[in-house]
């Protein structure tokens, strides 16, 4: 029996899910870092199931997970980058108590 | 004869038939067979590790004027054949001491990965002409062998980080540092080769797979063709299995060993043999690579030959690593990441550029002789004008600090 | 059969993993589990026959992006000290909606029939890929855009990072 | 092409076997240490007795390092392809990855420039 794309797309779901779970209740910003490559893993891997299952012979599904490579690598640098700033200056990584920018 | 002129190829085919013989489908007798060959393939470098361990220990006590093995005041067998034997047995019966505040599951995990990394590399080796003699000969080839290399970084955040001592995180985040930058060259330099070789193939073939580069030095050797590339990856490779003079992960005299602190019997042997076995495949990559893996004379008559001039390619680069590892000095920290940050990947990044312009303005009818040439006169171009700024650049400070006032080596 | 076996047990271990990334206490350890979620993913890209990705997943993810995430830890070690609650206090609700979320996507995913062709992927897929990579009419753009996009947030990331 | 990768697979079994045999067999003889104290079991550091916890702070310099490999990493997704691809492409393609090279080297030039890449 083959593995359908449905199954790829539900497996996907469900990791996105997850790393929206993460990114939404976790307090340590490196955690939710951590939630958004999830997530980028999940779409990533829809990208490619729906390059297998629909046009193998097109390079489209494989080119746009290449750039997706490219975006996490560049979302992962400036968000930690971001995350070392804030901690040099405030000694905490609590989101919950990062609310500079609320007033 | 002719059985012997293809050994390896015609013992698995003899296996096979007794298997499809005595009543197995052939899809059975099939995975029987990628089992074996997994096996085979799997315990081969470790097979070359135990004898390398002997021949570095012979080597480098001839290089130190020492006495060998053979003569360590007890008996050895000869020329001190037991001394691996020996060594095995002693690190596997050594007490275990489990440090406080470990980490545990980390902590047992690292060497584990090493391990495996090292020997997974090895799928995709070409041991000798045809498809049977490669484990697999996977269409991104190279590209495998560079993903498990740099997987196996993560193994010595986790040693680092999870043995509670000072030393293994020091030694942790240096090791990173170290094995991070020169990944790059090492990276760059494979880039070029995979370059040239696309156009050494031509359409047909697959440039990533080890294979085809073996192929495409059919008439030239890639160490003649390209030998900056061929340099830069050697000299990044040294530094990627932690190899004088880039050793800065061990440093017993100032790290006391880095990351492999904490871990005693066995499990600090698991570093040990994974060291041994990344310089095994350092060599064979560059055997393969650069000095035409199993291409030798007399291979179309009998391929077995292929698979031994393969070792002895293996042996050869071993011996060079050999020959550094004793006669090299340690560099600082800074020396070393200004070595790779500042010198070899801009050369390298240069480098691409430079041949991947020139090989493409060589019209495509070209003869091989020809091509190689053109790119072992550009080759030398680069290696000649990378001498140059260097030369201008030391004069350069020379001008700028008074003598006697602390000149910077090696910058 | 098998890649039936297969996509389950990679399927299992990413979403486990994944599962132990968002739940874990010790920070380092959920950087493990993540990293053994980059691995369950780069099995099922081998299962969709693209191995170029999966091994660009060891690479980039467990290479760089691993080593990136556990340097963070390091350099923001005051987290490991401090006991302060794992999650904030809207997480039974964000469950809720997680699963929600997720049941909405699978039953849109089965409602629609997708136009599937039963089509193997041909040798040269990668070689494709790196002709529309650098294909004007194609992704030539974009490419260029990416290497913008990575010097960008190279420089920006130094600047922030430095110790003034 | 998955066929391939049943030995990839059967070799990582094998890899792992030989890992966890390595691992398993002192454990399996039991060479626990017989008489244990706690000066034995301390992090060792040269003879004194640790103090205070291992996780000391890093400088940022490390860091830096990494996001500059990170970017190249990257970019060798990228230019792998393109360099398979070589032999099919057009000049203009293959200038194409030149630039896309080009941008890279500025940057490196650029963090080089600041200064970020000395060791401090």
């Amino acid at each position: 029996m083959m593995v359908q794309l449905e199954w790829y797309l539900i497996l996907a779901a469900a990791l996105f899910c997850v790393g929206l779970y993460g990114v939404l209740v976790r307090r340590n910003a490196v955690a939710i870092l951590m939630g958004i490559e999830l997530m980028l893993n999940a779409v990533n891997i829809n990208l490619l199931a729906f390059w297998r299952f629909t046009e193998p012979a097109a390079a489209t599904g494989q080119a746009f997970a290449a750039f997706v490579y490219a975006v996490a690598a560049a979302e992962v640098a400036v968000g930690l980058a971001l995350i070392v700033a804030i901690y040099r200056n405030r000694q905490t990584v609590d989101m919950d108590q990062i609310n500079l920018l609320k007033w | 004869m002719d059985f012997l002129r293809n050994a390896i190829v015609e013992i698995g085919l003899w296996i096979e038939g007794l298997l499809i013989n005595a009543g197995l489908a052939e899809p059975a007798a099939d995975v029987i067979m990628t089992v074996v060959g997994a096996f085979v393939v799997g315990f081969t470098p470790l097979m070359i590790v135990v004898f390398l361990i002997w021949m570095y220990r012979k080597v480098s006590a001839r290089i130190g004027g020492r006495m060998g093995p053979n003569s360590s005041g007890t008996w050895a067998g000869p020329w001190g054949l037991v001394q691996p034997i020996a060594d095995v047995i002693k690190m596997f019966t050594k007490e275990d001491i489990r440090p406080q505040g470990i980490d545990v599951i980390p902590y047992n995990l690292a060497p584990i990965i090493i391990v495996v990394a090292a020997v997974m590399i090895w799928a995709v080796m070409p041991f000798g002409p045809g498809a049977e003699m490669v484990g697999a000969d996977l269409n991104i080839g190279i590209f495998y062998v560079l993903a498990f290399s740099s997987a196996a970084l993560i193994a010595f955040l986790m040693a680092g980080w999870s043995s509670n001592n000072k030393y293994a995180v020091v030694g942790a985040f240096r090791a990173v540092a170290q094995l991070l930058g020169y990944e790059i060259p090492q990276l760059l330099s494979i880039l070029i080769v995979v370059m040239v070789v696309s156009s050494f193939v031509g359409p047909q073939g697959n440039p990533l797979s080890l294979q085809s580069i073996v192929e495409a030095q059919e008439g030239m050797i890639f160490l003649v063709v390209l030998p900056l590339p061929a340099l830069v990856f050697w000299l990044a490779s040294l530094a990627e299995i932690n190899a004088r003079p880039f050793e800065l992960l061990e440093a017993e005299s100032e790290l006391v060993a880095g990351v492999q602190i904490e871990y005693s019997a066995m499990k600090w042997g698991m570093f040990y043999v994974g060291e041994f076995m990344g310089s095994v495949a350092v060599s064979a990559l560059f055997a393969t690579i650069f000095l035409g893996g199993w291409r030798g004379p007399w291979v179309d008559t009998a391929p077995v030959l292929g698979t031994v001039w393969f070792l002895l390619k293996i042996l050869f680069m071993l011996n060079v690593w050999t020959f550094f590892q004793m006669t090299l000095p340690r560099l600082r920290i800074d020396q070393m990441l200004a070595f790779n940050w500042k010198f070899l990947v801009p050369l390298s990044l240069f480098a691409i550029c430079v041949i991947g312009v020139v090989n493409k303005l060589i019209p495509e009818g070209a003869t091989s002789w020809l091509r190689s040439g053109i790119l072992l006169a550009t080759n030398v171009v680069i290696l000649l004008l990378a001498w140059a700024v260097l030369a201008i650049g030391k004069r350069r400070r020379e001008l700028r600090a008074p003598a006697g006032a602390g000149v910077e080596v090696g910058a | 059969m098998t890649q039936l076996v297969l996509f389950v047990i990679f399927g299992a271990i990413t979403l486990a993993a994944a599962i132990a990334v968002v739940t874990a206490r010790n920070l380092f350890h959920a950087v493990l589990w993540l990293l053994l979620a980059f691995f369950g993913v780069a099995g099922l890209y081998v299962l969709l026959e693209a191995p170029f990705f999966a091994a660009a997943q060891l690479f980039i993810y467990m290479g760089a992006i691993g080593v990136l995430i556990i340097y963070a830890l390091m350099l923001t070690r005051g987290v490991m000290r401090q006991q302060v609650p794992l999650v904030n206090d809207q997480w039974a609700l964000v469950a809720v909606l997680a699963v929600a979320l997720l049941a909405v996507l699978s039953w849109l995913f089965l409602q629609h029939t997708w136009p599937t062709v039963d089509q193997a992927v041909g040798p040269d897929s990668l070689r494709t890929l790196g002709e529309a990579l650098v294909d004007p009419g194609r992704y030539g753009f974009p490419f260029e855009v990416a290497s913008v996009l990575l010097v960008m947030a190279l420089i920006g990331a130094v600047t922030i990072v430095r110790e003034r | 092409m998955l066929e391939q990768f049943t030995f990839v697979g059967f070799l990582f079994l094998v890899a792992l076997f030989l890992g966890l045999f390595m691992f398993g067999v002192p454990w399996l003889l039991r060479l626990r240490p017989r008489k244990s104290s706690s000066y034995k079991s301390d992090p060792y550091e040269c003879g004194l007795r640790p103090h205070g916890e291992a996780w000391v702070q890093f400088k940022a310099q490390y860091y830096i390092f990494a996001l500059v490999f990170l970017v190249f990493d990257v970019e060798a997704v990228f230019l792998f392809p393109w360099a398979l691809a070589y032999h099919h492409l057009a000049f203009y393609a293959v200038l194409e990855g030149v630039i896309f090279i080009l941008l890279l080297t500025a940057a490196l030039i650029y963090v080089w420039r600041k200064g970020a890449l000395e060791w401090m």
